[in-house]
């Protein structure tokens, strides 16, 4: 229900630089991701938001109201942290209801929210039970629905669901993302999960090295990804280093020492990027791209490596001293051996040019 | 190894000297004395044996009397130099003390010793008017108990706490007494009048002085030899005003530790403590009034020889089966009520 | 390279006995050994002997009888003088570790080494400035009075309040000891989560840091109130002689043993009914750290008028708690005598340091003291720790009992344990290995580390309760056997507990008089038993000059334990 | 480099059952994976494994001895705590060396490999920070490291990666996978990423409320799952109630109240399930067993609802009152809106027979 506007905020411990000149804008009611390696800066990103970090230089705004060293508690937050931090003296029902009494509801409604919750993250027969009896999903369950149940102005979770597993996970993004569109709550999400960052995200942010590397949806991150770095952080990509050997009509030629040669469309030019014959390019390939079969960009190499995933099959090809990841959907059928020959096609439209 | 040496030597060199003077080993004293006195008179007992080797304690008569108690399977001190008569006295019915009849056992008037003799009175004790010499002079003071009652000393006494003390509860008794044994209503009348201008009961001896000196209150009552000893050796200026109708008269006692392993030099230590020699001598510098009633007046110092040594008419025996009773009706009934 | 493993199973008479169920009973043996030997051996006939008599209940009878209430008005007396004493310390000790802990600022480190100074003053001489001070005849009622221009003085400390004003001053370390060491070892996650759910610092507190301290208020709670209980010298110096020990005294000092028997049995019934109330309190819930990971520790003080507040008032407050040292101080300076009717001192004179540097006797009994002191404290160490992590980890029957008989001689006056002793240790007997102890060296210290038994073992299991039990199990998992595990992992991380009980016992050990006393000989005198004797002679400014050799004395161990404490106990999350 | 046998294993918390009569044979040098819901029990199995709970009733034996109440440290297993349990007054280096020091390896060795297992988990810069100035990730990868770097005879690890990014996770899976197979470390694996599970694991084991539900490779698991547990809970599924109509050489065809006709396989029966004419059985459907266009088991529907995750986009399509959800590589090409019509089919070996 509010807005975060971070304006130019920079974090340092000691020598340590953590976050850099971070500069963004959250809009109200928005769910926004961010994405990063590990040790990137989105704990501490997340942390200044809240209040317990202060910027080391920059100021955080909620709307138009300056909150850089707001108290937390004055804040209106729901947090869920990356450890948890559940009360260890308390029931968990006591650590849920924890901010509801804060909010001086009365029993009644403390406790029907409170049930409600429990039932909702799947706790419904531990409410009194003590947090050290609990398992580790059980535990960050509790951690969650104490943010939630608060109903704050802005949701800030952090790993909310890492321990969780893919069932009881997938119901709960579904409940957090209900919460959050009914009641409006900006959302500021931290994930390790790409296709959960994918799937419930309006915008999603990607650091790294506490710097922003691209802001944008869900879709344009992984379709049109500003930089190698992108490219290849979000989802798998074969990254190729090529050079331009015509550019014709809309249509790109990319060629590379090895003999490889493609061709793509320069509407998928990264942002930005202007290129003209002899340049070095970037070419980045998802697996999912490949298509069985020959046809446009034909790839045919020898399988030196199979990954069965469940849904689908990875083949790592060698073509042409060129190893490529493609990802085929596995249906239960016989799958290749290592060593077999296969013959895939890349449409036109799947290849995409990067900059830097 | 020296040591043997040397007393080996001192054994042939004097082959006629009696076998006291060549006694040796060690002594364990428990001391309630003041520790330069204890000093000055080991000193001398060294010089009359001095292979004894002599160790003492200092302590307060309650803490010797705890000490002793536990020690009763396996004693470790074998003389107790100083102690109240009620602590004597509860130690000699414990069988804690050692029943001796010393040479000069039948110089002390036998209301100061144990009928045993299991402790025997050293010095008298009476117990006077105090008074803070800045704040008024001897003649100003209250010159009777009596006097004590008046409302013009209100808050201007200070008592050391009377139930944890020997001297104040024998005080306090022979007031109760001195109305008459057989009803204590009137003591106890009179005692709460003393409640009322009592300022306040204080922890210990060292307190009391302390408050007085610093004119919390200006008069109190307490024992005369120390009293003496702080006006003459301190910069407290204190002085006494000995009560006209009388004061009760304690005793301060010695004994020695049953089954002591060291009994025999106790029995010296006595007798040395005893010598008519070191009770002037005591009485000089220390201000002791000594049990000894064969002491030459003359051999006595100033300070005694102009001291009335009147004392109450009491009769301890009376005041020892009642002591109890009647100071804790005082302290449930009384104290702090007479306000 | 190699590759190394573990020692490896042996399938032994050894492994078999280690493995079985009962084993831990054979760890813990070893200190049910020595509450035997040192607490039930001497102890029991305490007890025993309150039941003496024809009639087996004469003496309780008479205790609880309404015909002579001094007894049971004693009882109430101790026993509220002990709650509020209990309170105050924890106010006071409570507000001064949160200062001193949570804020940085310049001189911090100098203030939280002053602010224990307080436990240092020695029991005779310290509780004398208090009358110095807030007495009748007191520098501030005498300030008053004369700012004021007043007939009177304006107050004076009398009565109950007195008593706990002294307690408060003299007993709050227990509690800023302990609280300062869990603390530490808080995790800050908890109190962001707090406020992130947009509670208050005020609710922060109450809700959080104070329930997550239980452990170490408790262990606080039942030392100060077993100490107030037994307390006597306060009392008697305000005039409130009502109270269990003067009537345990007066029983001795009657002769009534039967009934000092009694009168002890009872006292030490009351504490232990406390302790059993607080066991039962503090075990309805957990208090171990169980974040994920190990969280930051918050960088930043948030507003700047509150830390200026904090500096303030920590400044203020510390000023406050060492003033009867500095009267002290001010004392030993003092010509005797001189002092009488002035707010200050008129006469200042170095006699009585120059009476005891020239004398050589001076400095036997602080070396004594030391001695003693530190024997008897690495006794309390090792039983301690050893006793708190069975009590906390280990699982067996009998833990009440333990806490029990470790509890004991803390609660008992400190001349009923001497007593208990001497009559115990003066003939030979297994446990002192054929030796008589009374009139040996071994007997002060041995009487030390008995009656500061509870010290260590309370503030480290306050301690290990909040060590979160994972990270000995991360260190078992590789390969590091449990004594390994425990000097590697489990003491540094409950340093500052084991450090907080160490420095109590130790300063303890260094001030005990009561039981002291009683049991010293010649060649042992510790040091409260010299500043006696020369208060007994009167000699009240050389005693307090003495007073003050010891608080040095004190200051120096404190400086060393902080420089050791300093970065290693940083945390037990 | 043990087998681990666990038989008939037990253990409850007071009246709490956290695992029930389990039996388990782990092949010496295998590595095997705990998978179930939250709160099932993995964790209280692997740490009865590692010696910190003493089973209620049972025993465990690593080879052919009998460790059921042997010491920790006399097992010579490396653990990763779900919750790091990391030494907090260590640094990192001191943190990582801490069991190599135990096994008293010279200054020298212990020195190289810590460096070297820190460079593996990306920590190379981090050797001398404290524990408390670490990421949560970062704090993640060091208990990993500790625990690899002393090279166990037994590896288990509970989550070790659920708060890494997909791209360190894979590498360190890799790694992981490369010290066990080279050192044949026998490897307890605890994930709720199924994804890993599968493509780490040699047998998998599901658990649900503390009981075993099925024990098998990830092929079996995946495709033959023993019951409607282990179906929906490996992967998505639609499972749907049907009445068996008849069954015909090896095609079964089933129907239920909706119109529903499908047709499966006799050989996608689950183990030991039997059916005839009328009987009840549940069909599992994954959703990546749709094609696009017309074929066998023809389904034409409405879409209700479309997830993108990247690699795909999900439609949930609406077939005569029953809901499927389908799994549709997506390429960047126009994605179909809610309430377009969609045709897709499901060919027979795609469709699963489940008894319970
Ligand atoms: N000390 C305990 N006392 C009581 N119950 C406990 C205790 N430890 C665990 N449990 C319960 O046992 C069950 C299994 O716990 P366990 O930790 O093994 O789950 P898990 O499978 O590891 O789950 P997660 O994936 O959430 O970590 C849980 O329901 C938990 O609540
Ligand atoms: N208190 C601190 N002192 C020093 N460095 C710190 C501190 N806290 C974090 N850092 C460093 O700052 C960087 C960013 O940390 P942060 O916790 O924001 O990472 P993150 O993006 O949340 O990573 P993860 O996904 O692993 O949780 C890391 O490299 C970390 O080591
Ligand atoms: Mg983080
Ligand atoms: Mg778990």
């Amino acid at each position: 229900m509010k807005a975060v506007h971070i304006n130019d905020v920079s974090k340092k411990f000691g020598d340590i630089v953590s976050v850099k000149d971070l500069e963004l804008d959250i809009k109200s009611g928005e769910f926004f991701t961010f994405l990063g390696p590990s040790g990137c800066g989105k704990t501490t990103t997340l942390r200044m938001i809240a209040g317990f970090y202060y910027p080391s230089k920059g100021k955080i705004y909620f709307d138009n109201q300056d909150v850089t060293t707001l108290q937390p508690n004055k804040r209106n937050i729901g947090m869920v942290f990356q450890n948890y931090a559940l009360f260890p003296h308390m029931t968990v029902n006591e650590n849920i209801a924890f901010g509801l009494e804060i909010r001086k509801y009365d029993k009644k409604t403390i406790k029907e929210k409170v049930d409600r919750i429990r039932e909702l993250v799947h706790l419904g027969p531990y409410g009194t039970r003590k947090i050290n009896e609990l398992s580790g999903g059980q535990q960050q369950r509790v951690a969650l629905a104490r943010a939630l149940v608060i109903e704050p102005d802005i949701l800030l979770l952090d790993e909310p669901l890492s321990n969780l597993d893919a069932k009881l996970r997938e119901e709960t993004r579904i409940e957090i993302k209900r919460i959050q569109s009914e009641l409006g709550v900006t959302t500021i999400y931290v994930t390790h999960d790409q296709t959960e960052a994918m799937a419930m995200s309006d915008r999603i942010m990607v650091m790294e090295h506490g710097v922003v590397k691209q802001i944008g949806t869900p879709q344009e991150i992984y379709h049109r990804p500003n930089n190698r770095f992108v490219a290849t952080f979000i989802g798998e990509t074969n990254l190729l280093t090529m050079k331009v050997q015509s550019i014709e009509d809309n249509i790109i030629t990319v060629t590379n020492d090895n003999g490889l040669v493609l061709q793509g469309l320069t509407e998928n030019l990264a942002p930005g990027l202007q290129v003209s014959n002899g340049d070095e390019v970037f070419i980045s390939i998802r697996p999912e791209a490949f298509e069985n079969g020959p046809g446009e960009n034909t790839v045919t190499g020898i399988v030196e490596l199979i990954e069965f995933t469940g849904v689908s099959v990875n083949y790592f090809i060698k073509w042409n001293d060129t190893t490529l990841k493609a990802m085929i959907i596995s249906r239960g059928t016989a799958i290749l051996q290592a060593g077999d020959m296969i013959e895939l096609h890349i449409p036109k439209q799947n290849i995409y040019f990067l900059g830097e | 190894e020296e040591t043997t040496n040397e007393s080996t030597q001192g054994d042939s060199g004097t082959t006629e000297g009696t076998t006291e003077e060549n006694a040796s080993g060690k002594l364990v004293i428990y001391t309630g004395r003041d520790e330069n006195m204890v000093q000055g008179v080991i000193e001398k007992f060294n010089e009359r044996y001095p292979d004894i080797e002599v160790e003492y304690m200092t302590m307060g008569a309650q803490q010797i009397l705890e000490r002793v108690r536990g020690e009763k399977a396996n004693p470790q001190g074998d003389f107790w130099w100083g102690g109240t008569q009620a602590a004597m006295m509860v130690a000699a019915n414990e069988d804690l003390l050692l029943q001796w009849d010393p040479s000069f056992i039948d110089a002390i008037d036998p209301l100061h010793k144990d009928e045993q003799n299991r402790w025997v009175g050293e010095m008298l004790l009476p117990e006077v008017i105090m008074i803070n010499s800045d704040v008024m002079s001897p003649e100003e003071g209250p010159q009777d108990w009596d006097d004590l009652l008046d409302p013009k000393w209100k808050d201007e006494i200070l008592i050391r706490g009377v139930l944890a003390s020997g001297t104040m509860r024998t005080i306090y008794s022979s007031m109760i007494f001195r109305q008459g044994a057989d009803d204590p209503s009137k003591g106890y009348e009179w005692l709460k009048q003393l409640d009322a201008n009592t300022k306040e009961y204080t922890q210990d001896p060292n307190a009391l002085y302390l408050k007085l000196a610093r004119q919390e209150g200006s008069i109190s009552l307490w024992n005369l030899q120390d009293i003496l000893l702080k006006k003459h050796t301190t910069d407290y200026t204190f002085d006494f005003i000995y009560p006209e109708s009388g004061a009760p008269i304690l005793v301060d006692a010695v004994g020695i530790v049953n089954n002591a392993k060291n009994e025999e030099n106790a029995k010296l230590f006595m007798e040395f403590l005893f010598d008519q020699e070191t009770m002037i001598e005591l009485s000089k510098e220390y201000y002791q009034i000594p049990t000894r009633t064969d002491i030459a007046a003359d051999a006595m110092p100033d300070w005694y020889k102009e001291l009335d040594l009147k004392s109450l008419e009491i009769d301890w025996q009376v005041m020892a089966d009642k002591e109890a009773e009647w100071m804790e009706y005082w302290d449930t009934n009384i104290k702090g009520k007479g306000k | 390279m190699s590759k190394k493993s573990v020692d490896t199973y042996e399938a032994s008479w050894w492994s078999r006995l280690t493995q079985s169920r009962y084993f831990v009973y054979i760890l813990i043996s070893p200190l049910f050994l020595i509450l035997f030997a040192y607490v039930i051996y001497p102890f029991y006939s305490t007890f025993i002997q309150s039941f003496a008599g024809d009639n087996q209940l004469a003496n309780y009878q008479k205790f609880f009888s309404l015909e002579s209430t001094a007894n049971l008005e004693a009882l109430w007396n101790s026993f509220y003088i002990s709650i509020i004493s209990v309170i105050c310390c924890a106010v006071v000790g409570v507000m001064m570790a949160f200062l001193l802990e949570r804020y940085d600022f310049p001189g911090r480190r100098l203030l939280s080494i002053l602010v224990l100074v307080p436990m240092a003053l020695p029991p005779l001489v310290g509780v004398l400035s208090f009358t110095f001070l807030y007495g009748e005849s007191g520098i501030f009622p005498r300030l008053f009075q004369q700012m004021f221009q007043l007939e009177d003085v304006p107050f004076a400390l009398k009565g109950i309040w007195g008593v706990i004003v002294v307690h408060t001053f003299t007993m709050y370390t227990y509690f800023y000891l302990t609280a300062s060491a869990a603390i530490k070892g808080l995790d800050p996650s908890l109190e962001e989560a707090a406020t992130s759910l947009g509670a208050s610092r005020i609710r922060v507190w109450r809700k959080i840091i104070l329930p997550m301290l239980t452990p170490s208020l408790i262990a606080s709670s039942l030392l100060v109130f077993m100490v107030s209980m037994a307390s006597y010298t306060a009392p008697l110096m305000f005039g409130v002689e009502r109270t269990m020990t003067m009537q345990i005294y007066l029983s001795r000092t009657n002769g009534n043993l039967d009934m000092a028997a009694t009168q002890s049995t009872i006292l030490s019934f009351v504490s232990i009914t406390f302790l059993l109330i607080m066991r039962w309190y503090q075990n309805r819930r957990n208090y171990q750290n169980l974040s994920k990971g190990i969280s930051v520790h918050r960088s930043e003080v948030s507003s700047k008028p509150l830390k200026y507040l904090a500096v303030t008032l920590s400044f203020i407050g510390t000023l406050i708690l060492i003033l009867p040292i500095l009267v002290l101080i001010l004392i030993s300076f003092s010509k005797d005598g001189a002092w009488t009717i002035q707010i200050l001192p008129t006469e200042y004179t170095l006699d009585h340091y120059k009476a005891l540097f020239t004398d050589e006797r001076t400095w036997r009994p602080i070396w004594n003291s030391l001695q003693m002191g530190f024997i008897a404290t690495v006794g309390n160490i090792i039983f301690g720790v050893a006793a708190a992590y069975a009590m906390v980890r280990l699982s067996f029957k009998g833990k009440t009992a333990l806490d029990i008989l470790i509890t004991i001689p803390w609660a008992l006056p400190g001349t009923v344990v001497a007593v208990n002793l001497i009559a115990a240790f003066s003939t030979e007997s297994v446990f002192t290995f054929n030796q008589v102890l009374i009139g040996s060296f071994w007997i002060l210290p041995l009487a030390y580390f008995i009656r500061h038994l509870p010290l260590v073992f309370r503030s480290t299991s306050a301690s290990l309760m909040q060590l979160d039990q994972s990270v000995e199990e991360a260190s078992r998992s590789l390969g590091a056997s449990w004594w390994y595990t425990f000097r590697r992992i489990v003491i540094p991380l409950t340093l500052s507990g084991v450090l907080a009980g160490t420095l109590l016992a130790f300063v303890q050990s260094i001030g005990e008089f009561v039981a002291s006393i009683l049991i010293y000989n010649t060649s042992t005198i510790p040091l409260s038993v010299a500043i006696f004797q020369k208060l007994y002679a009167f000699k009240f400014g050389t005693a307090c000059a003495y007073g003050v050799l010891q608080i040095i004395l004190i200051l120096i161990v404190l400086i060393i334990s902080e420089r050791l404490s300093k970065g290693s106990a940083g945390s037990a999350i």
